[in-house]
């Protein structure tokens, strides 16, 4: 299909794909804020999305076909030390691709979550600002400048802290929620931006490749050190690491539920891509401090993340939290494949990204589909929805099978690789931690599945009322795919396999 | 044909059309489903290239042929479709939507198992078809076959957990899952497969799940199971298993042993589970010879075994839907009041004893040629006393007692039309199966044309099928076995049938395992509470503590130590960060 | 409302805004080639409006510069800036290749020039349009708490 | 029935109208519930001392099918089964002793038929109007799809 793409793509698109991909919506961002109406809004945004889609598509095939791995694009044909370079590789071809689909699919969904929870006055806004969110996500992942990616980070954080806020209309909460991430995120953005003050002072230079080849002779420089440490801090925490971790569960609970569900699949995903970028290319996984930080740091907080939020999620009551906790609980997951600092690991990682933002993408669009219906998100809400909704909880229902790690599903296999890239390195109770887990997985979403099939729904008034048909296609379409990848994974793993071999080593990258 | 149907697996069809009809509630749409739905899988089986692999999927690097035909799986499957067919049209006087639906996915998973090009693939459609088919036992809605159905299905089950433990170490050990065939049965994983297949192909000592089961099942259930599970594992057996000589032995004994279950068994379709037993067992005989001749006969046998004693089944389907019951001891002088089905029954019989110019005859010969020429002397006394047993229980046994014998004074409707129509066109094919070749491709030629060594089966056809030798002395042993009933009867020697259950060798795990059970849960009735109260104990204790640090309300939502500072923990960590790089380096 | 104590505030301020309008207009064009440009000349527009606000109060200075109009303005801004950049594109270059612009041979600086003011206005724009959104709505917003229960 | 030769005068019709007549009348069973065409097929088991005269045919064709065997030699790869008479001989052995072994094994084997305790009622969770198999009364008497 993407041959297909890509032959049938005129030149222009061919050679400008990097920065329409993210300029496109950003263009049209400020448009949406001057339309009258929502509806209108949406079907720009719905366009915005789908066009940046196609470029991702492009991309993607641009560098697979590319005889170095590489498409980079140099922005006002300014020199690489003193311009802004775009530069896009197999890593983030992967996750351009993952945040384009999912914001495509979720700007297709949203119009009648957006009319149930957002003023009338408001909508044209929220799309402005989700626009913006989504150029900036696809600005962090399309950028080779270090600076740049802070710039593209705090437009993707700034218009999130916004759409947060939004979700006041359904609950106040939204608001002191919305604040807290709001410090947290300037928090880590500073952070991320010391470290790069560090890493400038150091090596004269902010495009990330430069920096990359001149560290070798400059790792036991201090600032070096420090940068680094700055970094992984700052990006940790807009990764969701544990225990940087706790603006999420508020935030993904009381932001609008279109929000959530792309939120939580490509946001926490673009910061992990950042820190992947940082950890693999820029810095080498063979620096003793970073091998350290490694096997010190990421390793444990990882399983931490998966082991404790597991368990939080287990007794929560909200389904929105329980879903908010086990995705510290998946990043953990990545991070554990991440700190194994192999090919193997990082592949698994990033190929657990892919997944869980199908999965995740899906729970939480379920979720949307029942709080439009039925209002209400605690397990007792959900009870006997199995019945009243049988196609968005059948979708819901193969999407938590998939969190859990069920065989035949995508959440199994990426469970699998990162069980052997674990294996590979002797690692065998790292394995049991990880199938402990799934063992809570499979309590927090079987208290759901069982309310949802097993038990009878609270008011008995609740008639059949399924979510709109709007919803429920891209809601399906990610379900599905949880089992097709769960069956044929050559796609998302080849994808992140080669997304690993071009995080590792420079001669990839260039 | 167009390309695009070539990879449209047979077997798909059926399990789609069965997954269809549990959804379609309209009576007459389903039945158009049930027999169109075979008919289009036999139109593409016929048509679709053989010997090479015609659907291939990759799954975890493992190479899954999904779809491949060639010599000998064709006819397996063509006579599973053609009986699917018969079994749709037979069911066709019942509205049971679950019960149409189970069989087609039944047949479908079947011959799609059959149809398997690796070993994974087998695998899963083996499965499939244990799972699909416990539906057909549950739906006779009675507590016996509840309880036999979950038996069923535990054994089925056991076999597919046997079956992929050695596919595993078959993996690891050969490096593919190709159907090559196995020649060392030390190797553990060959041997785990040998004996998934041995459940399922019942042998002895492994087989009472079926006369448990099949007899429990509803009257187009029986007649549905009758045909695949055994045959699919004897299918198994002649692809990974051919010349195997342990198989030899235990076909053997796999024919012999049911003929005495047979002669004191009551209920008439647990009879004909026990003939089921007998029947495989020739092919599994034929199996170990291994030779052309005996694969052939292997096949042909199948083929005709899956028509007459559907045949059979059916018939005793037919009577139990008339009188609601099929004890021998109950029934008696049916012929007046359903002769058709008495006809049909005595052709199928006949068929099954191998009188000439019936099915068997042309198929069951194959085999016992191939014994007596590899110089299988015990081996041939015992399938020689096995044909006779034969033509005892199911070739005399069956009509006599449910047709004939002492009238039992009911007076019944004939069978539905449907039921008499599949009869009718089983009958036809147990008879036509075995008629000469009165010109080429007619009769027995016509199947001898599809078998997997045809010039083999040719050769043999033409020098010794229908010679003066063969024919006059299956005359002997079955007229001479005919007269010694006769004898028995005519001296008051023939035991009479009694009402009670016959004990087999689930005796073991439904009297001795259930005891065991008991005994164990009365001593855990003494003991358990203690412990329970032990145990209790300790988790509730233990979920207070998680309780405590993990819920909403506990230490961890709170922020822990440090009250609501995750700024605390970010600086700490990047302390730590920090102290680690710098003493990394040093 | 008793205007009587800020007679000299209202007098002072009614000549300095269009000044300080002006100088926000040097400051952008000087940007050119000196210290400066859109973003600083844009805070000072935004400051002459704030003054007014001050001064007349919110509700004089929203009927004077309504929010729709701030709101699109920093829309607009936005899009001047990114349509220079689709501009260049038109023209064959790189995004945001100003010399690309006019298709001119190296050497010769007009796209350069008028590129840079391209974007100096979409930054003037948007930044102005920003700050008076930002400050219409902290100085718009009615307290939800009633000041006796602060 | 009304009667046929009224309206089968029509001398096209006729012919077609009395077959359809015999068979219809061949598919109908008498009052006594004794089916029309079990006459003819099975008719002659009726017949007082058929039994007699089955044994003696069948000892008739036993003697015949065993004789061929003193005048034509046979050449099988086993050489037992060349002795004349073998295959009857065996045939007849291995029946009778079949039969025969009812009676020893049923008497070790045959247990009331609520041996394994599954005849009695129903388990929980399943129907307990539901038939049993055993005493189904014949349910389906009364529904459609009689041909």
């Amino acid at each position: 299909m993407i041959d297909a793409i890509l032959n049938a793509a005129p030149a222009w698109a061919l050679s400008h794909a990097a920065p329409l991909l993210v300029m496109v919506p950003l263009f049209l961002a400020p448009l949406l804020a001057l339309v009258p109406t929502g509806r209108i809004a949406w079907l720009i945004s719905i366009a915005a999305t789908g066009i940046s889609f196609l470029f991702a598509l492009i991309l993607l095939g641009l560098v697979q076909t590319s005889p170095i791995g590489v498409v980079s694009y140099e922005v006002g044909r300014w020199p690489v030390p003193l311009g802004i370079e775009l530069r896009v590789d197999a890593l983030n071809a992967m996750i351009l691709l993952i945040v384009t689909t999912i914001g495509l699919l979720a700007s297709v969904f949203s119009w009648p979550t957006v009319v149930a929870e957002i003023p009338k006055r408001k909508r044209a806004l929220f799309y402005s600002a989700f626009l913006v969110c989504f150029a900036g996500l696809n600005g962090v992942a399309i950028t080779g400048d270090a600076f740049n990616l802070f710039v593209f980070l705090e437009i993707s954080s700034i218009s999130t802290y916004v759409l947060v806020a939004l979700g006041s209309g359904r609950d106040r909460r939204a608001l002191p929620a919305a604040f807290n991430y709001l410090i947290m995120g300037t928090l880590g953005a500073s952070f991320y931006i010391i470290g790069i003050g560090f890493l400038y002072a150091a090596t004269g230079t902010l495009n990330m490749y430069q920096i990359s080849t001149l560290l070798p002779e400059l790792a036991g420089h201090r600032s070096v050190q420090a940068g680094f440490a700055f970094i992984l801090v700052g990006l940790g925490l807009k990764a969701a690491m544990w225990p940087l971790h706790q603006w999420l569960p508020n935030a993904y609970s009381y932001s609008p539920t279109f929000v959530t569900m792309f939120l939580s699949a490509t946001a926490t995903k673009v910061a992990l891509y950042a820190l992947i970028r940082f950890l693999f290319t820029v810095f080498r996984p063979d620096y003793g401090f970073e091998i350290s930080a490694f096997s010190a740091i990421l390793m444990p907080l990882g399983i931490a993340a998966m082991v404790v939020c597991s368990f939080q999620a287990v007794f929560q009551t909200d389904v929105r939290r329980i879903l908010a906790y086990s995705s510290v609980a998946q990043v953990g997951y990545m991070i554990l494949g991440v700190s194994i600092g192999t090919t193997a690991g990082l592949s698994a990682g990033l190929f657990h990204l892919v997944n869980h933002a199908m999965m995740k993408g899906a729970l939480f669009m379920a979720v949307a589909g029942v709080v439009l219906t039925y209002q209400g998100t605690t397990i007792r809400d959900f009870a006997g929805l199995g019945r009243s909704a049988p196609w968005t909880m059948t979708a819901f229902a193969i999407a938590a099978l998939s969190l859990i790690g069920v065989p035949l599903t995508a959440g199994f296999q990426s469970k699998l690789q990162l069980g052997f890239a674990l294996f590979d390195q002797g690692l065998w109770w790292a394995v049991g931690l990880v199938v402990f887990s799934s063992f809570l997985a499979v309590i927090y979403m079987g208290r759901v599945l069982e309310a949802v099939f097993f038990q009878p729904p609270v008011n008995p008034r609740k008639t059949r009322k399924e979510a709109p048909v709007l919803l429920l296609v891209p809601l399906w379409i990610l379900a599905l795919a949880n089992l097709y990848f769960g069956i044929a994974a050559d796609f998302p793993l080849g994808l992140a396999r080669d997304a690993a071999a071009a995080a590792f080593g420079v001669e990839a990258f260039r | 044909m167009p390309s695009m149907l070539a990879g449209l697996n047979p077997g798909w069809v059926l399990i789609i059309a069965g997954v269809a009809s549990l959804f379609i509630t309209m009576r007459q749409a389903r039945q158009v489903v049930t027999i169109a739905a075979p008919l289009l899988a036999l139109l593409l089986l016929v048509f679709a290239p053989q010997n090479m692999d015609l659907v291939t999927t990759q799954v975890l690097g493992l190479k899954m042929v999904l779809y491949r035909v060639d010599a000998l799986n064709f006819i397996f499957s063509l006579a599973f479709l053609i009986a699917a067919v018969l079994n749709g049209i037979y069911a066709l006087h019942s509205d049971d939507r679950i019960q149409d639906g189970a069989a087609l996915f039944y047949a479908g998973a079947a011959v799609a198992a059959t149809l398997a090009g690796d070993l994974m693939t087998l695998f899963v459609f083996w499965e499939l078809t244990a799972i699909s088919s416990v539906f057909l036992i549950l739906r006779a809605q009675t507590r016996a076959a509840y309880f036999a159905a979950m038996r069923y299905l535990g054994v089925q089950v056991l076999s597919g957990v046997l079956l992929l433990n050695g596919l595993a170490y078959v993996l690891k050990s050969r490096g593919d899952l190709s159907l090559e065939a196995f020649t060392d049965l030390s190797d553990p994983g060959v041997l785990f497969i040998f004996i998934a297949f041995g459940i399922k192909a019942a042998f002895p000592l492994l087989h009472n799940w079926l006369q448990d089961a099949y007899p429990k099942a509803t009257v187009v259930g029986s007649v549905v199971l009758s045909v695949y599970t055994t045959k699919l594992a004897v299918y198994a057996l002649a692809r990974m298993f051919p010349g195997q000589e342990h198989l030899v032995w235990i076909g053997a004994i796999m024919t012999v042993f049911p003929v005495f279950f047979a002669v004191i068994e009551n209920d008439l379709r647990r009879v004909l589970s026990y003939s089921i037993n007998n029947q495989v067992g020739f092919m599994v005989c034929g199996v170990g010879i291994g030779t052309p001749l005996a694969i052939n006969g292997v096949a042909a046998h199948a083929f005709a075994d899956i028509f007459f004693k559907g045949l059979l089944m059916m018939s005793m389907g037919a009577v139990l839907y008339r009188t609601g019951t099929v004890k021998a001891s109950q029934l008696g002088g049916l012929h007046r009041s359903m002769p058709w089905t008495t006809l049909f029954c005595i052709i199928g019989a006949m068929a099954i004893s191998a009188f000439p110019l019936f099915s068997a005859f042309v198929t069951k010969s194959m085999i016992i040629s191939e014994v007596a020429t590899a110089g299988y002397a015990v081996i041939f006394l015992m399938l020689m006393f096995a044909s006779a047993g034969v033509l005892e229980h199911s070739g005399i046994k069956i009509p006599y007692y449910a047709f004939f014998g002492h009238d039992s004074g009911l007076r019944v409707k004939e069978a539905p039309f449907n039921m008499l129509l599949a009869m009718g066109i089983a009958a036809f094919l147990c008879i036509f199966l075995g008629l000469p070749a009165l010109f080429p491709g007619f009769g027995h030629e016509w199947l001898y044309g599809l078998l997997p060594y045809r010039e083999e089966a040719m050769g043999y056809s033409h020098h010794h099928l229908f010679s003066f030798d063969h024919i006059i002395t299956q005359f002997q042993l079955l007229i001479f076995a005919i007269f010694a009933f006769v004898l028995l009867k005519r001296f008051h020697v023939y035991p009479p049938e009694k009402r009670g259950v016959i004990l087999d060798s689930d005796w073991s795990y439904r009297k001795v395992g259930y005891s065991l059970v008991t005994w164990a849960g009365t001593v855990w009735g003494k003991a358990g509470p203690a412990m329970t109260a032990a145990f209790f104990r300790i988790t509730s204790r233990a979920y207070n503590w998680i309780e405590a640090a993990f819920s909403p309300r506990g230490e961890l939502a709170r922020g822990g130590v440090l009250n609501g500072a995750m700024t605390i923990w970010t600086a700490a960590l990047l302390g730590i960060v920090l102290l680690l790089s710098f003493m990394a380096v040093g | 409302m008793n205007t009587d104590h800020h007679v000299i505030l209202r007098v002072i301020a009614k000549m300095l805004i269009p000044v300080i309008t002006m100088f926000a207009f040097y400051v952008q064009f000087h940007g050119d080639f000196g210290p400066g440009g859109g973003f600083q000349a844009g805070v000072i527009i935004a400051v002459a409006v704030i003054l007014y606000a001050l001064v007349f109060g919110v509700p004089a200075a929203m009927r004077a510069v309504p929010p729709v109009f701030t709101r699109s303005l920093a829309a607009v801004g936005v899009m001047i800036y990114a349509g220079v950049g689709f501009w260049a594109m038109l023209q064959g270059g790189h995004y945001l290749e100003y010399q690309a612009l006019f298709h001119e041979p190296p050497g010769e600086h007009h796209g350069q020039h008028i590129g840079i003011l391209g974007i100096e206005l979409g930054v003037l724009c948007g930044v102005s349009g920003a700050m008076l959104t930002i400050f219409y709505a902290f100085a718009g917003r009615v307290a939800e708490i009633r000041d006796e229960d602060w | 029935m009304s009667d046929p030769t009224e309206n089968g005068r029509d001398n096209s019709g006729r012919f077609v109208k009395r077959a359809a007549e015999s068979v219809h009348n061949l598919n109908t069973p008498s009052e006594d519930g004794i089916h029309p065409l079990s006459k003819i097929l099975f008719g002659w088991t009726h017949r007082k001392g058929i039994g007699n005269i089955i044994f003696y045919v069948l000892m008739v064709l036993a003697l015949a099918v065993i004789s061929v065997d003193f005048f034509h030699a046979r050449h099988e790869y086993l050489n037992f089964a060349n002795y004349a008479g073998f295959y009857g001989v065996w045939g007849f052995v291995c029946f009778a002793f079949a039969v025969i072994m009812g009676w020893p094994l049923g008497h070790l084997l045959r247990r009331d038929e609520n041996y394994y305790g599954d005849a009695g009622g129903p388990p929980e969770g399943i129907d307990p109007d539901a038939p049993m198999a055993d005493d189904l009364p014949a349910p389906h008497h009364t529904s459609e799809g009689d041909a």
